[in-house]
């Protein structure tokens, strides 16, 4: 036992910015626990076993050189937040768990390789085809391009501490292990285009949501493109861009979680269309939506906008790279400033604004540790947009970094502009309220769609979908197989001369072939 | 050196195989308490081997021999024990401890006759594992045979005896083949010893060693439930009663796995399979089997029968992996007998408390089976997922390893077979986990129906023993799960006593 | 010249042979089993040809007359609920 | 030489009655064949002409038959009759529930 | 598939069989040429080591002595089987025996066939026989007993408690022997040097006859109990 717990030891790996990471980690972890105290009713303790768990395996993924420890934790991650889903729905647990586990199939079928490899420690690879057949591998973990179908329905699903942990830091594990395996100087070009194509994506569809819990799993897989599009590029600048980014999400979508949590506690719905006088019920829960929203929209003076400004520095020079980072900020700025618009500026009147607010803030008995909560988060944001080497300086390469704010401010008016004039004359995108997403739906759509092409009208009840389509083609086909060995009780016992007999020609069969 | 210890790991449980009866005239009362006495003779019997031999075992050099009546071995039977057996016989004995207790509190009706069986499998299975000598394997293997034959009849059911039937047919068939090889060796070369025959093995003709390796392979392929001959295990692990299939797949196929090892490695060598060039046709076939029983698995609408085909799947596997002969292969194979051996006994005890009150193990019957007993089938789950390949469990670092082998290797498509399972199993095992959680709505006649079935738990004592044993099982794989380092050396010294054959034989003849 | 032990091995052999396939073919259970206990009474004479006395009557006993009354006794617990 | 061949048409022969026949005592009765034709082809390749291996009292030594495959033989008939005992035990048993022995009404096997 | 379709799949593998089977037996070479190893020194030494005269026996109960207690465990494992199979709780009905005739004659030639049967297990080592064939003689008594008087007489006369004990005895004896073998002379199953006398007379063999005795009592008691358990008339079961 000593010998295993040396080498556990041995494996971790404290230079750069990994140390940080993990801290990050951590305060996420416990800001969401804080919040989660008064969310989740029954079987608390349970609840903060799994967290512990889930704490602990999070940082030995993130400081880990070894392969063994690396997958043991990444996989013990899966496990813990699998039973945290079951405080919503069963039906949640098991598709999660399933959708993971062929995940970290994948991946540890990866890892194998580049341990077969030659690669015994995780460090940089150079092999491009290993890097592709790595990032396949945690594409389903942590939600790339084609494999991200499931991230909206389970995090939108799952109760909102735990869609925090899930969306703020677990959808990033794989990216932290990307920025250790892509070699920095070169990235990679495929990422680089998933990014691109998740940022487009989350944000058009993030755009198109009404419901907030859907538009927020949206907005993760956009900004989770931005961090693609950020390795992808490659370059010490895009590198400290990622993780800077990294975190400043981190932030902001936990906070953004938790008070989609109090708000739909607070309101009964989670249609953003209904948040009406929020500032006035819950001013600092407005005050932090307001914030992180701003951060994630890329606005000056916020979190977002150090990452945003440090990766678009690092893309190579030239105006079509311009043009096209323009959009996609814009893109950012108009899902989260749409949010801003139908909460807090449709039909408003800020009349007497003052004496409302002097009386709202003092009615806070109930969410007290919610509000401390979002407080830490909301702090967390405003430390990385003033300090973006980070307290004690650990990003020193950031320290005497410029910004330049006044170009800043030019482009944050812009988006803003033009964000307020598409927003004003397209009714603030306002879309019919879609129910809730699940990934039968998906299925069906997709049977629907594959089943009229053949015109063979099949009806479908959606919430046994997994059951009648999936289970039964595979019960059917291994039936088949079953049956074809299974003829009867001569043909079984026919095997035993059929199979001495090629063993005992076996000389003449092989020098035949 | 001499050693009388290894003869008692085989007289101690013959003695009791053959009191029990007696006792059984004279009293009844007095066989639990005999059961108990042989199997802690047993245990201490082995622990006093470890204590006395522990730095020989750190170091690999374990050699003990016994020349049984006296004879040098190529005259008289000779007993071996080196490290890879010795591993086989610590768990094999640890694994027979746990299913022994269990079955005190489980079997019902003809207790005796039981014991006296289950005794003759703990003998015959330690005999097999420690003989050197060919026909006194071959005598062990038809001494398995037949007790398990007879326990799988022991519920004396319609499918029961079905299942025996077939169970016999299959392996009468391979004894006999295992008979003609034997005495196919004795003709050529004379001797029966096996260090006498891997010596001169190799000088023998071509033609004949595929002869004698195609004879004793088909036996024992079909004696492990490879590919061609896999119908016989699904249904003797459905109809039979729970203990006896915790027997059947945590112990007996491991035996089986042990003499294919030995008899490839030390007594025909290696090189003459790879020169006869059958390894290749060997691994395919292995994959092949390991695909179907994954295959087969999910479409099984029976509990039992499910784990059997996942027992065919992973036997399979191991089979495979060990045929790669690299290091690697070996210790994840040997680490993968391991934690099936500890799994698989472990969630066949879990279904016999479980199904204890169902009508009959289908699926449709195994509804609300997870409610009625919250604890037990927690472990069942951990078990699964243990199957599967989680993480904190033992599982994930035998899949870890086989997997390492596999690309080690440069197979991959055995790589892909091993995930292939594991993603199939996620599938059949998830269906059943939820049917076990679905809400059953007990009517009238079910309780009726449930009082009337005569559950084997009289007394409630025997309820305790049966959960105690399952959670023993739980507690193993998720300890070892933590600790796998923990049997590196054991595993690093077992493959190295299976790689150099020349210790063996020199070891057995020279002394 | 063939001496007359070889003669009446190869006579043997042949009545041996007969006497399987004779069991085989039956249909009656009762006819097949009778024809095994003539094969392994052959079997004794032949074991005896072949200077195996120990076998010979082990064959003897356990062929010819246990097996034969064991398969007598199963016969006769058989009950034919439908076919012949 | 003939040995070879009348050790192959008999094990033939009782291959041919354990697959084919559908009756199960016939299975049974085709292992038997099969395990006493394995058992004389073994005495029958082991005969070289000598004499029984038992000493006379008064005559000396003189040229034996090898006594091991006679001995391994005798403890192969012997395993022989208890596994076809116990086979039939079965059958028997099997017959209190199905009524009959016919190996394709009992389609339980063929699971 | 189709019955004709398997009929000659069937045959046409038994041919193929039959070939491969040949083809191998080909290179199996006569077996005066091979090599003799282990019963070179058998036939030369067996007599003077274990002192029997018929080396098949000193075989069976000496040189690989394990061998025949791992045989008789066989017997002792498919006896404990088939009881537990056909046990029947109802006391069964007993089979009718046969004519008169028949039954005087048995009662004539039984005494004859325990002394034929008693001759062979304690002449293991002199003449050709030993435990297996004798124990064998020996259940065929009881046999008799069952389908000539009925088996209720040979319930009255050696009832199935009386077998279990016989066969447990002979059991016993064997394995002590081994064990006196470990503790006399070192080495479990060990001929005793000390039990020999002078070769050719009866107790010449050193342990050789007491183990034959054993194992005679052993599997007569045992095959009696598998063909009383087989014969009874049974009805179903009621419980």
């Amino acid at each position: 036992m000593a010998l295993l717990w040396q080498q556990f030891l041995a494996s971790f790996s404290f230079e750069s910015y990994f140390p940080l990471l993990a801290e990050v980690g951590v305060i996420l972890t416990l800001i969401t626990a804080l919040a989660a105290w008064n969310y989740i009713k029954e079987y608390k303790f349970w609840y903060y076993i799994l967290t512990l768990i889930y704490l602990i395996s999070t940082v030995v993924v993130i400081l880990t050189t070894d392969w063994f420890f690396f997958l043991f934790a990444w996989e013990m991650v899966t496990l813990t937040t699998t039973f945290l889903l079951a405080w919503s729905s069963w039906k949640l647990v098991k598709q999660y768990f399933v959708i993971q586990f062929t995940g970290s199939s994948i991946l540890l079928f990866a890892a194998l390789a580049a341990n077969a490899l030659g690669y015994t420690e995780i460090a940089a690879i150079d092999s491009v085809l290993l890097q592709f057949v790595l990032i396949i591998g945690m594409a389903t973990k942590s939600g790339i391009f084609i494999f991200h179908f499931w991230l909206p329905p389970i995090h939108s699903e799952a109760p909102s501490p735990v869609s925090a942990i899930l969306s703020g830091w677990v959808v990033k594990l794989g990216y932290i292990f990307l920025l250790k395996i892509i070699p920095i100087e070169s990235g990679n070009t495929m990422l680089y285009l998933l990014g691109i194509a998740m940022v487009v994506y989350g944000g058009w569809q993030a755009v198109r949501s009404a419901d907030l819990k859907i538009m927020l799993a949206y907005s993760t897989v956009s900004q989770l493109g931005f961090i693609a599009l950020a390795i992808g590029t490659g370059g010490e600048l895009a590198f400290l861009g990622a993780v800077l980014f990294i975190i400043a999400h981190g932030f902001a979508k936990t906070t953004l979680f938790i008070t989609s949590g109090i708000l739909q506690r607070e309101y009964g719905s989670r249609v953003v269309y209904d948040f009406k006088g929020a500032i006035f019920k819950r001013p600092l829960t407005s005050l932090a939506v307001i914030i992180s929203f701003l951060s994630l929209a890329g606005l000056v003076f916020s979190a977002g906008y150090n990452a945003k400004y440090l990766i678009s520095s690092a893309q190579l020079p030239g105006l079509l790279t311009k043009v096209v980072f323009f959009g996609f900020a814009l893109i950012s700025a108009i899902y989260s400033l749409r949010i801003l618009y139908w909460i807090f500026i449709v039909d408003e009147d800020y009349s007497n604004f003052a004496d409302k607010l002097k009386k709202a803030l003092n009615s806070y008995q109930i969410y007290s540790t919610d509000i401390l909560a979002i407080l830490f988060g909301t702090l967390g944001v405003l430390i990385v947009a003033f300090w973006p080497e980070m307290p004690g300086d650990m990003l020193e390469y950031l320290v005497d970094y410029d910004f330049n704010i006044i170009a800043g401010v030019r482009d944050s008016i812009i988006y803003i502009l033009l964000a307020v004039y598409l927003i004003h004359n397209n009714a603030g995108f306002k879309v019919k309220v879609r129910d809730h997403l699940s990934l039968e739906r998906y299925l069906r759509s997709a049977l629907d769609f594959i089943f009229s092409m053949s015109r063979k009208n099949v009806k479908f009840d959606t919430d046994k979908i997994f059951e009648t389509v999936f289970y039964n083609t595979i019960f059917n086909t291994s039936k088949k197989i079953h049956d074809f060995f299974y003829q009867d009780l001569t043909i079984q016992l026919l095997w035993i001369p059929v199979f001495l007999s090629i063993l005992l020609l076996w000389q003449q069969i092989y020098s035949y072939f | 050196m001499m050693e009388t210890r290894i003869i008692l790991l085989i007289i101690v449980p013959l003695g009791t195989a053959f009191i029990i009866p007696f006792i059984d005239l004279i009293n009844a009362k007095l066989r639990r308490f005999f059961v108990l006495l042989g199997i802690s003779i047993q245990i201490f019997n082995l622990t006093s081997i470890v204590v006395q031999y522990f730095d020989q075992i750190r170091d690999g050099s374990l050699f003990l021999q016994y020349h049984l009546g006296g004879w040098q071995p190529p005259f008289g039977i000779n007993l071996v024990m080196d490290n890879l057996s010795f591993l086989f016989i610590a768990i094999v004995t640890l694994s027979l401890l746990f299913i022994i207790i269990y079955s005190i509190g489980y079997v019902g009706h003809h207790e005796g006759k039981f014991y006296v069986l289950y005794f003759i499998i703990i003998a015959a299975s330690n005999g097999a594992m420690l003989t050197g000598d060919l026909f006194n394997m071959y005598v062990f293997i038809e001494l398995l045979t037949i007790a398990s034959g007879a326990l799988i009849a022991f519920q004396r059911s319609h499918p029961g005896s079905e299942a025996a039937i077939k169970y016999l047919f299959y392996n009468i068939i391979a004894g006999s083949l295992i008979f003609f090889g034997v005495l196919l060796t004795y003709f050529n070369l004379g001797t029966l010893t096996m260090a006498d025959v891997a010596n001169n093995f190799a000088a023998l003709e071509s033609g004949i060693q595929l002869f004698i390796t195609a004879i004793f392979l088909t036996a024992l392929l079909i004696k492990m439930g490879v590919f061609p001959f896999l119908f016989w295990l699904p249904k003797s692990y459905d109809s039979s009663p729970a203990p006896v299939t915790a027997v059947l797949s945590g112990v007996l196929s491991k035996i089986y796995l042990y003499l294919f090892i030995r008899l490839i490695w030390t007594v025909i060598g290696f090189e003459t399979i790879v020169a006869l060039n059958l390894n290749i046709l060997l691994i395919d076939i292995a994959l092949f089997s390991s695909f179907l029983g994954h295959v087969f698995a999910l479409q099984a609408n029976n509990i039992k029968r499910l784990l059997g085909y996942s027992s065919i799947g992973h036997i399979g596997m191991i089979f495979a992996v060990i045929m790669l002969n690299t290091e690697a292969g070996f210790y994840g194979g040997i680490l993968h007998i391991i934690a099936h051996m500890f799994m698989k006994a472990g969630l066949f005890v879990a279904c016999g408390y479980l199904l204890q009150y169902t009508v009959s193990n289908h699926y449709r019957d195994f509804k609300g089976v997870g409610l009625r007993d919250k604890p037990v089938f927690i472990a069942f789950i951990i078990l699964l997922l243990s199957m599967i390949g989680m993480p904190p469990l033992l599982g994930f670092a035998s899949k870890w390893f086989i997997l390492m082998a596999f690309l080690e290797a440069q197979s991959y498509f055995g790589a892909f077979i091993v995930i292939f399972g594991s993603l199939t199993a996620v599938i059949y095992y998830l269906r059943y986990i939820a049917k076990g959680f679905e809400e059953v709505r007990l009517s009238e006649d079910d309780l009726k129906m449930e009082v009337f079935n005569q559950p084997l738990l009289s007394v409630l004592y025997r309820e305790k023993i049966v959960t105690f044993i399952t959670y023993a099982y739980t507690a193993v794989i998720i300890i070892f799960g933590f600790g796998f380092r923990f049997l590196n050396i054991p595993l690093r010294m077992s493959i190295e006593s299976i790689m150099n054959v020349e210790r063996y034989i020199e070891l057995v003849l020279g002394g | 010249m063939m001496t007359a032990t070889v003669v009446l091995e190869n006579l043997l052999l042949i009545f041996l042979v007969l006497c399987a396939v004779m069991s085989v073919r039956f249909e009656e259970e009762l006819i097949s089993i009778i024809f095994l206990s003539t094969f392994s009474i052959v079997l004794t004479a032949l074991y005896l040809l072949h200077r195996a006395a120990d076998v010979a009557l082990a064959e003897a006993v356990i062929g010819a007359g246990l097996s034969t009354a064991i398969f007598m006794s199963a016969i006769s617990q058989i009950r034919h609920g439908d076919s012949d | 030489m003939r040995n070879n061949f009348i050790f192959i048409i008999l094990f033939m022969l009782g291959l041919y009655a354990l697959i084919m026949k559908t009756n199960l005592i016939k299975n049974v009765i085709g292992l038997n064949i099969m395990e006493a034709s394995i058992f004389f082809w073994v005495i029958a390749f082991s005969d070289v002409g000598g004499e029984v291996a038992i000493h006379k009292m008064g005559e000396e030594f003189s040229k034996f038959n090898d006594p091991v495959p006679q001995a391994l033989t005798l403890t192969g008939i012997v395993i022989g009759a208890s596994t076809a005992a116990l086979l039939l035990t079965l059958i028997i048993e099997l017959n209190q529930f199905t009524d009959t022995i016919d190996r394709d009404e009992i389609e339980g096997l063929n699971n | 598939m189709h019955k004709y379709l398997k009929k000659t799949l069937v045959i046409s593998v038994f041919i193929l069989t039959a070939i491969a089977l040949y083809e191998n037996f080909l290179l199996v070479p006569e077996y005066t040429g091979l090599r003799t190893g282990v019963s070179d020194y058998i036939i030369s030494s067996g007599l003077s080591d274990t002192g029997s005269l018929n080396l098949i026996t000193a075989v069976l109960y000496d040189y690989r002595a394990f061998d025949s207690l791992g045989e008789s465990t066989v017997i002792f494992g498919a006896v404990s089987g088939i009881v537990l199979i056909l046990s029947r709780k109802m006391l069964p009905v007993s089979s009718r025996g046969l004519s008169f005739i028949v039954k005087r004659t048995f009662g004539l030639v039984t005494p004859f066939i325990a002394l034929f049967s008693l001759y062979v297990i304690t002449h293991g080592h002199l003449s050709p026989g030993g435990g297996f064939q004798g124990g064998v003689i020996l259940a065929v008594i009881s046999i008799i007993f069952s389908i000539v008087y009925g088996s209720a007489f040979d319930y009255r006369r050696y009832s199935p408690q009386v077998k279990t004990a016989m066969e447990t005895m002979g059991a016993f004896t064997f394995l002590g022997l081994g064990v006196v073998g470990i503790l006399m002379e070192g080495f479990f199953l060990k001929n005793l040097g000390f039990l020999t006398a002078r070769t050719g007379t009866l107790i010449s063999a050193g342990s050789i006859p007491y183990v034959n005795f054993g194992v005679g009592i052993k599997v007569g008691a045992g095959l009696a109990i598998i063909f009383y358990s087989m014969i009874q008339k049974t009805f179903k079961e009621d419980f």
